[in-house]
C-alpha cells in the first residue's frame, strides 16, 4: 500500500482537469451516476442475496439469519448487523486478512443507514419477546473494487434484504436449514434506504466516483435517504471540507435521485 | 427554535458548561483537559515523529493516528478495555477531521500521535474529545488552518437542540448529529448522523450546531491566549 | 464401477455441470469465476510484487500465499468471518499444489497472491477453488509448468464415485477423496483424504479422480483457448 | 522506544552523580516521598474514584462492580481484579493498543498488594453463596508519567476503594445502575495495603523514583505493606541484584514510612 | 528463518548425492525406520502420556479429558483433538508463540490419521447423550526436532492413548481430578492407526527423514494405515509431484512396515 | 524453625530431590532437562542472534527473550494452550532474573532466546524453570557472572518452610515467596512473595531460602562438572 501506482496517479490528475471542466473520463455528468445492475437470489445457500454492478464496481451481498437474545431496552425487537469484507478479490492493493480499517469504516456507514431508516420492521423480527429474536446478518464482499464501494455495498445489502426469506423454526425456536416459510422479509418499501456518495474537488462535488476519482477528490461525504427524510450522514477523509449550504446541496441531489436508485434496487427482474 | 427549557434548565441552543486547562500533561508536546457538563477528557498529541514500521508511511504528509478510548469506568455498565468498532469508528472520523486543519503536508513519513481518553461520559463525548485535541495540537505548536471546533445537535422530545445529554439522546424520537467545524472558516470536517430527520430539520439542526462551534471556538481562543498571551490575537 | 445413477441423476463417474469464466475482475492480473454444481467460486491472483516484511522473503522462489475464504453466507448456517483451522489448512495445501505448477523460481524474493473466495458450497470447495486458482494464475500471465486440474472422489452408498455433493458426503460409508493433478503430467500435486478404505480401493478412486482431472482439464484448456485464441494450442 | 532521548541520558547521568553524594536533582533525600495529593470521588461515573498526583506523576483509579459466579474454591467471596493502562496520554513514549508488558507487570504488582492484604472483606462480597458474588474492577489509568508508576498507581486503588459505594440489586441480584445502598464498600483501615518502591543505584536506595531517576537506577524492588505485615515482594529488571540485608533495610524503612502515607490515602479531603 | 544455515545446506546437498546412490548419510536404507523408542505414562499430572524417540527426533504426547456438549450429528458419541506444539524447546528455528502454520499442518494430519481410524471407540466416550460426552486432548510438543516430526507426533499420541486412564465423574458428571475408574481407553489393537512419511527426492521415496534430508528431499507424503486400511493421505509442499503408481507404492511399503512399528507402540515397557 | 516431617516426609528445610540432566537437546545451543520432585522441565537457550524487527533492539546490550510455558497436560486440569497473564509475568520476572547473571552487555543488538517448558507441575515451577534455564544458559556458553539459583520458601500450617509443594500450597495459612539467587555472590535476581507475614518471619524466610539455594547451586555445579571435566572447578 505504500507503493505509489504512478498509472493512476497520472490519471488522477486527469480527472482533475477534467472535474475543472465539469467533464468526466467516461463522459458522465459530474452528478450522473454509472449503469446500475442488480440481480437479486443469486446465491442459493443465502436466506436472500444480490449481486451489484455499479459500472466496474461489484459488491455481492448474502442475508443469513441466526437466533439470539434481544436487547434489554428492545426486547421486542430483532436485530440487522452488516459487514463488509474488502477482500483480496477485488483489488490487488488490499490485503486479505483482519477486517482493514476501511472495509470497517463503509461497512458501518452501510449498517447505519439502513438501521436508521425505517424500512425494517424490526418488531416483526422477534420470536419470543424477551427471549428470542432473529438476528439478520447481511455479509458483503467486494468482487471488483472500482470506486463508491459504499453505495454499491448498501444498494447490495438493500437489495438482498428484499430478496430475503424468513427461516422456518422448529419447535424450540432454533432454525431450521433450509425451509423457509411462506413469508418474504417485509420491507417497507416507501422508506426504503438508499445512500447516495459524493467526492469533492474543489468546490465541485461529483456523484458515484469511480476508484481514479476518488484518487483525484479532495474528501468524500455519504448522505442516506430513505423517502423524504434524511437517515444518516458520514464525512470521509482528506483534506477537503464542506460548507452547510453544500450539504444542503448535497441533500437536493440526494433526494431528487432518490426514486430512482429505489426502484432499480426494487425492480423485480 | 423554541426556548422551553430542557429537563436539566438548559435552553434549547445553549451549550453545557465548558471548562479547559491547557498543558496539563509534562510528559506530552501538547494537551489539553477538558470538562464539557459531565464529560471528563483528556487529550494529548505528541510528535511529529519518523513513523514505525515503514511501509506505513505517507510520502505526501503526516499520517495522524487518533486514539479515542474510554476508560472502563466513564460509562454505566464498566466498559471492556478492548477498543471495539464504535471506538476504532470515532477514531478514524476525529482523525480526518484533524487531517484538515492540521497542516500535516509539512511532515511527510512521520507520525502525529493524538490520545484522547473518556474518564467520565454523558453524551457528546466524540465531539468533546475532538475539540480538546484540537486544543492539544495547537499547544503542542503544531501548524494549523485552524481550531477544530466540535458540537453535536439533533433532537429531542420534538424540539431541535444543541449538545444533547444522555437524558436527551435518550428520548424516544432522538436524533444525534456529531459536527466539527473548521474554525474561523465555518467547514465541516467532521459530521454524522444517525435518526430519520426531514431535509429541512437537518439544514436547522446544521445552523444550530454552527452557532454551537462559535461558542466552543470562542472558549477554545480564550484558553489559548490564557496561555499564550499574545500581542496580536488569533483572528 | 457401476454405473447406478446417484440421487442426483449423476453417474457413478461423472462430473457435476463446470461453466468458467476467465478474466471477471478488473483490478486483478488474472481472475476466474467458476460454477460447479451448486459451488461458486472467484478467484484472483496478483503479483508477483516484493514482499513485506522483508524477513518472509525466499531468495530461492516466490512465495505463494493463497488463501481460501467461505463467505459468510455460503454455508448452511452462517460461518464466521474469522478463518478457521480447515481455511488455513486447505490454504496451505493448495498454495503447495499450485507452487508445483507456477516457475516459482523464476521470481525469488517475491510474493504472488492467490485470492479465493467460496460465494456458495455444496462439497468439493477446495478443488473447485484450485481449479479456479489455476486458471486465474493462467490468466495473470504467470509461466506455469502445466494447469492444476483438482477433483474429488471417493465413496458413497458402496459405490465408488468421482465429484461428491453434500449429498454424497454425508451418506454414513463416505469417503472424499481430494486431488489435484499437474496437466497434462498426470502428478498429484495435492492428495488428502479421510476415511477407512482398503489400498485396492484407493487405487480405484485415485485411478477414477485423474479421469476425472482430465476432464476438468479440458474445460480448463477450452477456458483458456476462449479467451486467448491461438494459432496451436494448448498441449 | 528505540529511540534514545539523548536529554535523558544526559539527566540520569546527573542523576547518577547525584545519588553518589546521596543527593537528587530535586533536592529531596534519598528516602524522601515526592509530594503526594490524592482527590477522591472525582469521577461520577465509577462506583469510586481517585485521582493521585505524586509529584508530577498522576494517575486516576475508577471502581466499576460486576457480578459474577464465585470461584469453586471460595463460593462465598467476592473478587477483585486491578488492571493498568499506560495508554499514551501519560508519555510520548507509551504505545496505546494492548497492554505493554510494563503496564501488564506494574498492574500485577499492585494487583497482588491490595488482594494479598487483609483490609478487603472478600466474604462481604458474596451474594449468594456458590452463585453470585461481586467482582471489583479497579481500573487505573497514568495520566502523567514521571516515575514510581507502581506506588501511584497503587495508592489511586486503594483510594479509589475507599470512596466506594456499594451498588443497589434488583429482585434478580443484578446491578441496578447507578443506584447505591448506603453502605460503602468495607476496608480494614488497620490493614491497608501500602507499597513501596525502591530504586538501586550502585549500594543506594532510592525511594520513589522519578522517570529521569527511574533511567538512572540498576534495578527496582517493591514491598507491600499491610499494618504490621509484608504482604507482597517483587523485585523488577535491569542488572542489579539486592542483599538480603537490604531487603531487611527496605522492610524496615518501609514499614517506618507506613503510616504517613495510609493517613495520606485514608484522609477525607 | 529467513537466514540460510550453510552448514546445512552443504549437508543437504550431500544428502542428495547420497539419495541418488540410494544411500543415506546414517546408512540406512531409503525405506528404514530410524530406532524407534517409546516410554509410556512418563508425566503424572496427565491421564495417558508418552515420550517418543525416533533417532534424535522427541516428542512428548499428553492426554487430559474434559467434559463438552456432543456435536448434534453425533450425540452419543466423544471427541478427540489433538494439537502439535513445536515450541521453541525443539529447534532454535522455531518460534514460540501462536502455533506455526508448519505446527497447525502437521497436527491436523495427525489428528486425522487418529480420528478416521477405527481404533477408538467414539461412543465409549459418552456419557448421557445428546447433553454430555468427553473430548480427548491429545496435546504433543516436540522436544527436539530432526525431520519427521509428523509420524514422531502419530506414534506419541497413540502411545499416550493407549496409556490412557478414564478420570472418575461426579453425581453431576464432572470429573474428579486425579481420581481414576479402573478401565483405560479402550482402543481396537487390530485397527491401531500408524502413519508413514516419505520424503520424495527425484524419483526415489525416503522414508522417515532426518531434519537434514527434509531440506534435500523435493516433497512429502503421509499415509495413515490402520489394519489392512488406508484412514488417510495428506501431500506436503515442495516443487515435488508424485505418480499414481508411486502412490500405490507408497502404500504397499507403509501396510508392509505397519505390524512392526504397531508392536512398538503397544509394547508394554 | 522445627524439623518436624512434613505430609510427604521431607524436614522444614529439605529439598524435594532434584535430578539435572544437561545438552539433551540436539538442536539448542544448551539445554536442560530437570525433575524437580514432581515438577518436569526442559529449558532450552539460543542466541545470541540479531533481532527482529529491528526497532526492538536495544544498542546498550542483548534482549533476554524468555518463555515460560506450561503444557497443557502438565496441570490438574487441562490448560489452555494460550499463555495467561501469569505466564507472561513469570516470563518477565525469570527474564531479568537472568540478564543479571549473563553477560549481555558484551552482545548489543541482539536477542537471547530461552525457551522452558513445564511438562509437569507440582509447585514451584517458577524456581524449577529458572534453574534449568541457567544451566541452559551455562551449556550454550553464554559469559555468566554466576549462575541463577532459584528456590521457593514460605510458611504452611504455621511452619516456615522450604521449597513447598502443591500440598503445601494449598494450606490455609499458606505464604510462597519464590527467590532466585546469583551464586556465589548471594545476591537476589528474583524476589515474589504473595500472603500476609510479619517482617521478621519474611526475613527467616529469606534467609532459608538462601540456604535452600546452597544446595541446589551445588547440584547446578554437579551436573556442569559431570559435562564439562574441568582441571580447576567452578568456584
Amino acid at each position: 500500500m505504500s507503493d505509489i501506482d504512478m498509472i493512476k496517479v497520472i490519471n488522477a490528475e486527469k480527472a482533475k482537469k477534467l472535474f475543472e471542466q465539469s467533464k468526466r473520463a467516461d463522459n458522465r455528468g459530474l452528478l450522473d451516476i454509472r449503469k446500475l445492475d442488480i440481480k437479486k437470489g443469486v446465491m442459493n445457500s443465502a436466506d436472500g442475496s444480490a449481486w451489484v454492478k455499479l459500472g466496474n464496481t461489484e459488491v455481492i451481498a448474502g442475508v443469513k439469519f441466526a437466533v439470539g437474545t434481544p436487547y434489554p431496552d428492545s426486547p421486542d425487537e430483532g436485530t440487522i448487523v452488516v459487514n463488509l469484507e474488502m477482500s483480496g478479490i477485488a483489488s490487488a492493493d488490499i490485503d486479505t486478512g483482519p477486517p482493514s480499517i476501511e472495509a470497517m469504516e463503509y461497512g458501518r456507514v452501510v449498517d447505519r443507514v439502513i438501521r436508521s431508516s425505517e424500512c425494517i420492521d424490526f418488531k416483526g423480527l422477534s420470536i419470543v419477546t424477551n427471549e428470542k429474536s432473529f438476528i439478520m446478518y447481511v455479509d458483503c464482499y467486494t468482487i471488483n473494487a472500482d470506486g463508491n464501494i459504499i453505495d454499491a455495498t448498501q444498494y447490495a445489502a438493500m437489495a438482498a434484504l428484499l430478496d430475503t426469506r424468513i427461516p422456518k423454526l422448529d419447535e424450540s425456536n432454533n432454525i431450521v436449514p433450509k425451509e423457509y416459510t411462506e413469508q418474504k422479509l417485509k420491507i417497507n418499501k416507501d422508506k426504503l434506504a438508499v445512500s447516495f456518495t459524493f467526492g469533492k474537488y474543489k468546490d465541485k462535488l461529483i456523484l458515484d466516483t469511480t476508484e481514479i476519482e476518488d484518487l483525484a477528490t479532495e474528501t468524500r461525504f455519504t448522505v442516506g435517504v430513505c423517502g423524504d427524510n434524511i437517515v444518516a450522514y458520514h464525512k470521509g477523509g482528506g483534506k477537503g471540507t464542506f460548507k452547510i449550504e453544500e450539504i444542503n446541496k448535497i441533500m437536493d441531489i440526494a433526494t431528487a435521485k432518490y426514486q430512482d436508485i429505489k426502484n432499480k434496487i426494487c425492480d423485480e427482474q | 427554535m423554541s426556548q422551553n427549557k430542557r429537563p436539566d434548565g438548559r435552553a434549547t441552543s445553549q451549550l453545557r458548561p465548558i471548562s479547559i486547562r491547557l498543558g496539563v500533561n509534562k510528559n506530552a508536546d501538547g494537551s489539553c483537559f477538558l470538562e464539557w457538563g459531565k464529560n471528563t477528557v483528556v487529550a494529548t498529541v505528541n510528535g511529529p515523529r519518523p513513523i514505525f514500521p515503514k511501509h506505513l508511511a505517507d510520502q505526501t504528509k503526516a499520517v495522524i493516528d487518533y486514539k479515542y478510548r474510554m476508560a472502563c469506568f466513564s460509562v454505566s455498565e464498566r466498559k471492556s478495555p478492548v477498543p471495539g468498532k464504535r471506538d476504532k469508528e470515532i477514531s478514524l472520523v476525529s482523525g480526518h477531521a484533524l487531517e484538515a486543519a492540521v497542516m500535516v503536508e509539512q511532515f511527510p513519513n512521520t507520525v502525529i500521535d493524538v490520545n484522547v481518553l473518556i474518564l467520565s461520559a454523558d453524551a457528546g463525548t466524540r465531539v468533546a474529545a475532538l475539540t480538546a485535541a484540537s486544543l492539544a495540537a495547537a499547544d503542542a505548536g503544531l501548524p494549523m488552518r485552524g481550531l477544530v471546533s466540535a458540537v453535536a445537535a439533533g433532537r429531542a422530545n420534538g424540539e431541535l437542540i444543541l449538545d444533547l445529554n444522555k437524558e436527551d439522546e435518550d428520548t424516544p424520537d432522538a436524533v444525534d448529529m456529531a459536527t466539527a467545524f473548521l474554525m474561523p472558516q465555518r467547514e465541516l470536517v467532521l459530521l454524522q448522523m444517525d435518526g430519520c430527520v426531514n431535509k429541512k430539520d437537518c439544514s436547522k439542526i446544521l445552523e444550530t450546531a454552527l452557532k454551537g462551534a462559535e461558542v466552543v471556538y470562542e472558549l477554545q481562543k480564550k484558553a489559548l491566549v490564557e496561555k499564550y498571551p499574545m500581542d496580536g490575537e488569533i483572528q
